[in-house]
């Protein structure tokens, strides 16, 4: 599987980057989304996957039963989704007011601060 | 057993993937999202059988997550719709 | 024989859900696409669910396969009720096939007045629009 | 009352999902439900009328299960078939259900219902828009939703 | 284990969770502002004191062993850094209280201030990879917040290119870690270094400090990442310019400090060249940005870039008295930087501009003002006797004993091109006349209708920091000793790993390669029924 | 102790503002007490540093890097210390004079206090940093002095210039400096003074004297950094006494005397400081007769006198040292003596136009006096100082072993130039009949007599004692050339080619005084060439640098937020490249044991992606993601995750909601770049993605360690207590993760409140941005 | 604009928003044994108070919450996951070192994990809802 998912990985950070390269702010936005999602299961997979047990203990055993998944990157995972979709309605919101601002969903629109 | 199971997987997977053609291809957002609601019932669907194939009722909680929650999407699309969100179908 | 029970309701699952998703892909209109996924596909994740039940036949995963059959069973039609109206309303095309619509002529898209076509005279009056059902 | 009653469905509603049907477990979940209701204590609709008649259920289960699976087949058989034998359009079905929990299990049924699905309720409540897939024989696909509405308000009544 | 390191983090968030719980109370959060920004700097005072005896202060998170679950640790290179934070944090809370507005502060000024702050020492403070870049988010998302604390259109602007810019640095940032963590198994920082000296694969331990520099060089707006900076760093309230100014890009400096040189020490005989020419660049791109611009928070803020360049040559010659020297910079530059910006501030109110063409007479009117900025401009330039001349001599010197001729030259003509940018403002805001078409004159009526008690305020932390890089200077002794400890440390990892994982460090690096490719729970015992 | 006394220099430079509130106008008497104090001092020490005792006074400054504040008097520290506290004094004295009532004395004697100190630590410094530590501050004193007029552009730009150049010599002077330090691995002069090996010889040796010549060069105005000096003029007429004659432009010929015997007498040594000394002076001397400006003049001349100093200190014979010294102490008198005057003479008739003056010796005789004494000094007469210090320097000229015929055209050519411009400084304004000034003349008050007065005497009686004064200029010349130097002077030292050339040089110069206003005119045609001098270059160079500022920032900072995302991507690729393919190439084992239903999960997965930017339909694409957002909770649950599988459905269903409450508002897609844009970042976006691909690969392929999630499984239950060891991770084990993320996301929502309510007005000033 | 509001839709959400709050307080407490947690109750529950602003607007939503802004709830469970950390430390252990308590009348255990458990819920409720429910009132003033 993980040659499929190395590949698929792949792809999610090339579509994300792509749109992230785009002067709509609609797509930067989607950009974001895929962006988090790839990082996510990159951690996800380089991690090792498996088929096994979910990491849970049953009722009456003080260690899993076989062998189970590797917790530790699931919970990094977990606040790593969190926290990316944290930024990512920061980001949503943000762009919203900056179109309701400068009335263009072009990103060329948005460069006085520059210089 | 195992073959049931892993036929029902293949099917299911045949019909997420069936599934997202109709959101490629659209038209409208309501075709999509409608598209987008068969995928996760079919997610729910695949649930079921992996809580099978591996013996773990635990991931039955997805399910109840999917089926609880899972409809929020449409209700989203739906009010986008009708607060005159851009069709641009 | 539980066994076969169980194939019987995955398999019958999984090729509802297959239908359901042929039939989004093959029919015509939303609304048509709409029966095919509604139906199909909850009936499909109920069977499913039954096959969990039998399979652990261990009264909290029975329960919580009941439970996940009750919620699908309210919340899918609800869904489907909101969508294939907002569907309908933003004016999304009918299949050229359809044979009637009931609903069109009484409702008022400038008001969204959805009237039932039953009230009483006075209710109905307005000047410029005189529907006759068909 | 109708409190009461939403009160103890959601505490058996925490014991079925935490399948766990100890008597302390139930209580808590009737904790919780009390504090749940408690939030949107001001907004629930007065359910009059509800109460629990498990034999009719049986019985509306079974009914509800036969339409299910005929009408399904139905559609299942015009999807798999190239050529459209359906005739699809909207009616209005005049409702005999007026409470709001009451349409909402109708149209919810209906919609549940393979080859019917409930678009919208006219502003007077007194009619039901409908999208049918199979209009071949219209009486006698309204005198069966009319059939189901029937069975399905006994419930409550 | 020592409960101090980790109240320096604590502090801000509890501040930062109180301040946001009693959102509709004026005072109660302005008081937390001050009472909390003095407490950490307190606290933080007193970690660094114990670093200073112990050399290493640690505490394991949850009281769980090295390396299974988190460590703070202190070094001095971290308690500089937290004691520089808390302070520029009391000096931004008080120059906020003046010039904050109500609308900001019903709208979480305060909270985020905190937030920031937390982020930052935590960021400092961690032992775990992934921590950090938990803390790293905090403290973005917090500046996100206060970026666009008002909603104007060149805020608005700005913080869409800070925050994707951004973004794509803590993906990166992230990406890394995932991979870090396939590689070797652990996130524990110390832990990471052992197992990445003993892999069998240095292809991937390079690629991952390519991936960290990459990260971290965005975050410290190093060219040619930096982009995002000057978009962005001019367009907030002034007191957020300036903590944002003196505290965030150094923040990814730190991050570059600690991770090269106590994970990818290994690789630096390949990274030092580029880092060389990155802050070459770094250094040169930032100061010709400055002298393009005619604004004064536009100037100050390229030349943050700039100055970075500064901090990145001493990591990248890699000696001791360039790492000492790197530190010193650092330190220098939030001293400096922050103070220039309150000072714009200052200039602003009085003048309600920040265009030096419109500004003026600042000199005669305001000579202790005019004197604060003269004493920052000339020692972010790097002349003697102030603190930017000790980061520069000793940057010099390090430069040249390791034969980097040529971007030590370098090092020495951006500093001749920062006086240009300084004396410019110099020239145009304090000692030209102001003209005329200013109709906002430096009059004490726009002082008054602000109240004296604000310019005040306003002006207590400008004078203190200004004497600080006069003192800074001239008693550069301790510090300079503070920043050779500093090198010391770094450049030997081994005492960092110790402090962090125990005794049995030595024991540790062999069996990690005893079973190698073991399954998660593959081995366990059959758990039985307690 | 001698460095408290610095110190105290700028604590009263500090004070000073306080002071002025105090003491009005008689802080000035206060403050020339303190270079009086050292000038008794210093005197009071002379006869022992000239009998060879050098005084050394240690102290620590930054020992970590080797730096101290000890102090060193030797014979030509003490020269410049003197020169710097007696010339100071009466400089100070006649400032309270001048700028009389002038509301901003408090802070000329800040800044004026303050380069004094600097100067006594400059020349007095034995560490090499101190000693650059005093050159920057007495570039920055003398920036603020130069500009003190500051509202008056002019004052400012010059001030600017003279900055600009001598700190960027200072910035030469620096590496010069380290350079030195490292060669000799002493950062003290006594310790390099002593030091076994040769320096001269060392690798580092041409770097390092280019590097210390430029900051000397620069300093002290040699060619072609001179431009700056006139232009400083725009000082008050007290700053150029004092700076721009006596002391501050003498520091790059202090630093070079300094190290002569250590770093002087090359090939590279003679030929830089003799060459540029000479034209220096030849250059100042013809500029000086081209103005009719007083302080101009007098600041062209003051180059000449620096091109002389640095020329002799090239050729660094014995003679030339003698010279060096004589000349040196001599010029800093008559120069500092003639600037006075012509602060007297601006300040009285309220013009500094020679031409606009004459007749004024009957109002003002004793400045009338003192300018003559000291322009005789300055045109090199008997039997003045500046006299013995001509007749030196031709004779060492004459005898250099480099360059000896073209050093003599120059130093002749020079002399005569000056003396028609001490002519022309010390009888036009005085001889001939009284004009109608801006202001009706009268003399100075004593305070401004008593310093021109004075100077001007001592020039006298140095040169009327002058063998008396023989010891002395030993001292110093035994500090410049590094051994013991025995100076015998004279007044007389009978006919020999020096009297002539002297002699015929006056004749050259009465003549050219005497036609000067003809010859001015001639050489202004000159102009266009002057025009292109040093100065335009320093113009154009900041011009360039400007142009190339601004350049830079069109082409890098151009406001594209996609040009900055492809620069970065491009660098991480380009790095990981360089990592990953080129320095170590990877060697994959692929295993692939995959399911038909995974396959298809990822296939929509993938395609769910990919279709995104292929709609046409902003909200189809966040359908489609939506689509890759659930294929990803599959993978987490067909994989053993189900924690995280609900975690990702519930997070993609609330970004669909976001979304569709945003994109609400937001217009369909735009399709907005060239297809050549498309394809390039399409190529960039799959470089990255392929890179990662690998790496994930690669990364999966070479795990080697046991995780330490081991632990975390082994002690959950017994020690954690919970069941879910992923929870157990997010609550116990790694709590502060946990925190921190929660405090992610409340901070997000605390800034998407702020932004969506908090909408500030947007002008609060008429002149706001 | 189409046709707003839908009885249909408002029953449901009646009948669902207490059930998917329940469900949450569920997943909340015994997400240390089962998947479950903070989060994904803090998730859920946040999903059911978008459902209801969906079906009701804001201005019932806030009804139901009464005088408690999600802005009060994002303070008190930070404020609880702060807190939690200092319990260890007053008992000289490391800040966030688990402490429990155990309630033998309910055979139940207090710990901070659990409060700190809680706090990541009432945070990701109050931060979620806030988002929502702000971006909604907005869409309302602005029509
Ligand atoms: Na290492
Ligand atoms: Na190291």
């Amino acid at each position: 599987m993980e040659p499929l998912m190395a590949v698929g990985i792949g792809i999610l950070y090339a579509v994300a980057i792509f749109l992230i390269l785009r002067r709509s702010i609609v797509k930067l936005v989607i950009g974001f989304v895929l962006l988090a999602n790839a990082a996510n299961l990159l951690i996800f997979t380089t991690a090792g996957m498996t088929r096994d047990a979910p990491p849970l203990i049953a009722d009456d055993r003080l260690l899993p039963a076989g062998n189970v998944a590797d917790p530790l990157p699931q919970a990094v995972v977990l606040t790593a989704i969190v926290i990316a979709f944290g930024v990512l309605a920061f980001a949503v919101v943000l762009i919203r007011r900056a179109y309701e601002i400068v009335q263009a969903d072009d990103m060329d629109q948005m460069k006085d601060t520059d210089t | 057993m195992e073959y049931v199971i892993i036929m029902a997987q293949s099917i299911m997977g045949l019909a997420l993937l069936l599934a997202f053609v109709r959101v490629v291809r659209g038209p409208s957002l309501p075709d999509r999202a409608v598209a987008l609601e068969l995928f996760s019932t079919i997610v729910m669907g695949l649930v079921g059988v992996q809580a099978i194939a591996s013996g773990v009722a635990s991931f039955l909680d997805v399910a109840i997550v999917i089926a609880l929650m899972g409809f929020l999407a449409s209700i989203g699309f739906a009010r986008f719709l009708e607060r005159g969100g851009l069709r641009d179908d | 024989m539980i066994d076969l029970l169980k194939a019987i309701l995955l398999l019958g699952g999984a090729l509802l859900m297959l239908l359901a998703a042929v039939g989004i892909v093959r029919l015509p209109d939303l609304l048509t696409r709409m029966h095919a996924t509604t139906k199909a596909a909850s009936l499909g994740v109920n069977l499913t669910m039954l096959a969990v039940a039998l399979h652990f036949s261990d009264v909290g995963v029975v329960a919580r396969a009941l439970a996940i059959i009750l919620f699908v069973l309210t919340t899918a039609p609800i869904a489907a009720h909101v969508m294939g109206r907002a569907g309908y309303f933003v004016g999304t095309r009918l299949w050229s096939g359809t044979v009637k619509d009931e609903l069109r002529p009484n409702y008022d898209p400038l008001t969204h007045e959805l009237k039932s076509g039953q009230e009483p005279r006075q209710n109905v009056e307005r000047p410029g629009r005189d529907e006759a059902p068909e | 009352m109708i409190g009461a009653v939403w009160n103890l469905l959601l505490g058996l509603a925490w014991v079925v999902l935490s399948g766990d049907f100890s008597g302390f477990n139930l209580l808590t979940g009737l904790v919780f439900g009390y504090l749940v209701l408690a939030l949107i204590e001001p907004q629930v609709a007065p359910l009059s009328g509800y109460s629990v008649r498990l034999p009719r259920m049986l019985k509306f289960v079974a009914f509800f299960l036969k339409e299910l699976i005929h009408a399904n087949w139905r559609v299942a058989f015009d999807i798999m078939t190239p050529p459209w034998h359906m005739r699809p359009g909207v009616i209005a079905m005049p409702l005999s259900a007026y409470t709001d929990l009451e349409i909402t299990f109708v149209a919810n049924l209906i919609s549940l219902t393979p080859g019917t699905l409930s678009l919208d309720l006219s502003d007077d409540r007194r009619v039901l828009y409908i999208h049918a897939m199979f209009l071949d024989d219209e009486e006698a696909l309204r005198s069966s939703l009319k059939e189901m509405e029937h069975r399905a308000l006994e419930l409550f009544r | 284990m020592n409960p101090d390191v980790a109240l320096p983090v604590l502090l801000p968030l509890l501040s930062g969770a109180v301040s946001l719980l009693f959102w509709r109370s004026r005072a109660l959060q302005r008081f937390v502002a001050v009472a909390g920004m003095l407490g950490l700097f307190v606290v933080s005072v007193r970690l660094f004191l114990l670093t200073l005896e112990n050399g290493y202060v640690t505490m394991q998170v949850g009281n769980w062993p090295a390396p299974f679950g988190i460590t703070f640790i202190a070094d001095m290179f971290s308690a500089v850094m937290v004691l520089l934070a808390s302070m520029i944090g009391l000096a931004i809370g008080v120059y906020s209280l003046a010039t904050t507005g109500r609308g900001h502060e019903a709208f979480g000024y305060y909270p985020l201030m905190h937030l920031l702050l937390a982020g930052c020492v935590g960021a400092f403070l961690t032992g775990d990879i992934f921590n950090l870049y938990v803390w790293f988010e905090v403290m973005l998302v917090a500046s996100f917040a206060l970026l666009i604390l008002g909603s104007e259109r060149a805020q608005m602007e700005g913080a869409i290119k800070y925050v994707t810019l951004n973004l794509l640095a803590s993906v990166i940032f992230l990406t890394a870690t995932g991979l870090t963590y396939g590689l070797v198994g652990t996130l524990n920082m110390a832990d990471i270094a052992l197992r990445l000296d003993a892999s069998e694969h240095q292809g991937m331990v390079e690629v991952l400090a390519v991936m960290y520099m990459v990260a971290f060089g965005i975050k410290a707006a190093a060219f040619p990442l930096f982009f995002w900076l000057p978009a962005s760093y001019h367009t907030p309230p002034v007191a957020v310019s300036a903590l944002f100014a003196g505290l965030l890009t150094k923040v990814g400096v730190y991050a570059l400090f600690r991770v090269l040189t106590l994970l990818f020490d290994q690789s630096m005989d390949y990274l030092q060249p580029i880092l060389l020419w990155g802050a070459a660049f770094t250094m040169v791109t930032g100061v010709l940005g400055a002298a393009a611009q005619y604004e004064f928070r536009r100037i100050l803020s390229f030349h943050i870039v700039s100055q970075i360049g500064y901090m990145l040559l001493g990591l990248a010659l890699y000696t001791p008295l360039a790492i000492a020297g790197g530190v010193f910079a650092v330190m220098h530059n939030i001293v400096v930087k922050t103070n220039l910006f309150l000072i714009s501030g200052v200039a602003h109110r009085l003048q309600g501009t920040y265009r030096l063409k419109r500004m003026g007479g600042l000199s005669r009117r305001h000579p202790w003002l005019a004197a604060a900025f003269f004493l920052s401009a000339f020692s972010l330039a790097g002349l003697p006797p102030l603190s930017g001349f000790f980061a520069k001599f000793m940057l010099v010197r390090a430069g040249i004993e390791a034969g980097a001729y040529v971007v030590t030259g370098i090092a020495l003509l951006v500093g001749l091109m920062t006086l240009y940018s300084m004396v410019k403002i110099w020239n145009e805001v304090f000692w030209k006349k102001l003209p005329d078409d200013n109709n906002v004159p430096d009059n004490t009526a726009a002082t008054e209708s602000n109240g004296r008690l604000g310019l005040a305020l306003m002006y207590l932390p400008v004078m203190v920091l200004a004497l600080g890089t006069l003192l800074i200077g001239v008693f550069a002794e301790p510090l300079v000793r503070v920043m050779n400890m500093i090198a010391t440390q770094l450049l030997n990892s081994s005492g960092y790993i110790e402090a962090v994982l125990g005794d049995n460090v030595a024991s540790r690096t062999t069996t990690l390669l005893a079973e190698p490719k073991t399954p998660v729970g593959e081995g366990l015992a059959e758990g039985v029924a307690p | 102790m001698v460095q408290l006394y610095i110190g105290l220099g700028f604590l009263l430079a500090a004070v000073a503002p306080l002071l002025h509130r105090w003491m009005g106008d008689r802080t000035n008497l206060l403050l020339v007490v303190y270079p009086a104090l050292a000038a008794l001092w210093l005197i009071s020490q002379a006869p022992g540093v000239i009998a060879g005792n050098n005084l050394v006074f240690t102290a620590d400054w930054v020992p970590s890097l080797g730096l101290s504040l000890t102090l060193m008097l030797d014979g030509l520290a003490l020269m410049f210390a003197l020169l710097i506290s007696i010339v100071g004094a009466f400089v100070l004295l006649y400032a309270g004079g001048y700028l009389k009532g002038n509301p901003d004395m408090a802070r000329f004697h800040a800044a004026f206090m303050a380069f004094m100190a600097a100067m006594f630590g400059l020349v007095l410094a034995d560490g090499l940093v101190t000693l650059f530590v005093f050159w920057e501050l007495t570039s920055i004193t003398s920036y603020l002095l130069i500009g003190f007029n500051h509202q008056d552009e002019k004052s400012r730009e010059a001030a600017r210039q003279s900055l600009f150049v001598t700190v960027g010599g200072g910035l030469a002077l620096m590496a010069g400096l380290v350079l030195l330090g490292i060669a000799s691995g002493s950062w003290s002069l006594t310790d390099i003074r002593s030091l076994e090996t040769d320096l001269r010889e060392h690798a580092l040796y041409t770097p390092m004297l280019l590097c210390l010549v430029v900051g000397a060069f620069t300093k002290s105005a040699q060619f072609p950094f001179h431009f700056w000096l006139p232009n400083a003029m725009a000082a008050p007429s007290p700053v150029s006494a004092y700076l721009h004659s006596a002391t501050m432009v003498k520091a790059g010929i202090y630093l070079l005397a300094r190290l002569q015997p250590d770093l002087g007498d090359t090939a590279l040594w003679t030929a830089l400081l003799s060459l540029g000394g000479g034209v220096t002076m030849l250059l100042g001397a013809f500029m000086a007769v081209r103005y009719t400006n007083i302080k101009k003049l007098l600041a062209y001349s003051t180059i000449m006198a620096l091109g002389t100093l640095t020329m002799l200190l090239g050729i660094g014979s014995d003679e030339a040292l003698i010279a060096f010294a004589v000349f040196l102490v001599a010029h800093s008198l008559y120069k500092g003596s003639l600037f006075m005057v012509a602060g007297i003479l601006d300040h009285e008739t309220g013009t500094q136009d020679i031409q606009a003056m004459g007749g004024l010796r009957a109002a003002m005789p004793v400045t009338a006096a003192a300018a003559m004494l000291a322009a005789l000094s300055f045109a090199g007469l008997p039997p003045l100082l500046g006299f013995v210090g001509k007749e030196a320097m031709l004779k060492a000229v004459l005898k250099a072993d480099a360059f000896p015929l073209l050093l003599a055209v120059l130093a002749f050519s020079a002399a005569f130039l000056t003396i028609a411009a001490a002519a022309i400084v010390a009888l036009r304004p005085f001889l001939g009949t009284l004009k109608a000034t801006p202001r009706t003349p009268h003399e100075a008050p004593l305070s401004m007599l008593l310093g021109p007065s004075v100077l001007a005497l001592l020039s006298l009686l140095l040169g009327l004692f002058v063998p008396l004064t023989g010891p002395a200029f030993s001292a110093v010349v035994t500090a410049v050339a590094g051994a013991p130097v025995e100076v015998p002077l004279s007044l007389w030292h009978g006919v020999n080619l020096p009297l002539v050339l002297t002699m015929s040089s006056l004749l050259l110069g009465i003549g050219l005084y005497l036609c000067w206003d003809g010859v001015r005119a001639r050489l202004a045609t000159l102009t266009p060439v002057t025009h292109r001098g040093p100065q335009a270059w320093y113009y154009a160079i900041l011009r360039a640098f400007v142009s190339l500022a601004e350049w830079q920032t069109r082409v890098l900072q151009n406001g594209y937020m996609r040009h900055y995302i492809l620069v970065m991507l491009v660098t991480l690729a380009a790095l990981l490249v360089n990592s990953i393919l080129i320095r170590h190439a990877p060697g994959l084992s692929l295993a692939f044991d995959v399911r038909f239903h995974e396959v298809m999960v990822a296939a929509t997965m993938m395609l769910g992606a990919l279709a995104a930017p292929m709609l046409r339909s902003s909200l189809g694409a966040v359908v489609s993601v939506g689509v890759t957002g659930f294929s990803i909770a599959l993978i987490f649950l067909l994989f053993s995750a189900p924690d995280l599988a609900i975690t990702q459905l519930l997070v993609e269903t609330l970004t669909v909601i976001l979304l569709v409450l945003v994109l609400f508002r937001l217009p369909r897609f735009s399709h907005l770049s060239t297809r050549f844009e498309r394809i390039r970042d399409g190529v960039v976006a799959a470089v990255v993605g392929g890179l990662l691909s690998l790496l994930v690969l690669i990364a999966w392929d070479v795990k080697q360690f046991t995780p330490i999630s081991q632990y975390m499984i082994e002690n959950s239950v017994s020690l954690a207590h919970g069941r879910n060891i992923v929870n157990v991770i997010l609550v116990d084990y790694r709590a502060l993760d946990t925190l921190g993320e929660m405090f992610v996301l409340s901070l997000a929502a605390i800034g998407v409140i702020a932004m969506l309510k908090l909408r500030v007005p947007p002008v609060r000033r008429s002149t706001g941005e | 604009m189409v046709k707003p509001g839908s009885v249909i839709l408002n029953t449901a959400a009646r009948m669902l928003m207490p059930l998917q709050l329940l469900f949450s307080i569920f997943l909340l407490l015994r997400g240390h044994d089962e998947p479950g947690g903070g989060f994904i109750a803090g998730l859920v529950a946040a999903g059911a108070f978008a459902l209801y602003l969906f079906a009701f607007g804001v201005d019932a939503t806030r009804a139901i919450l009464r005088a408690v802004d999600p802005r009060d709830l994002i303070g008190t469970g930070l404020l609880l996951g702060v807190l939690s950390a200092l319990p260890a430390w007053f008992v000289g252990e490391p800040i966030l070192t688990a402490q429990w308590w155990p309630i033998d009348a309910l055979g139940m255990k207090l710990s901070t994990p659990l409060i700190f458990d809680i706090g990541v819920y009432l945070a990701v409720l109050g931060a979620v809802t806030a988002m929502v429910m702000t971006l909604m009132e907005v869409d309302t003033d602005e029509g």
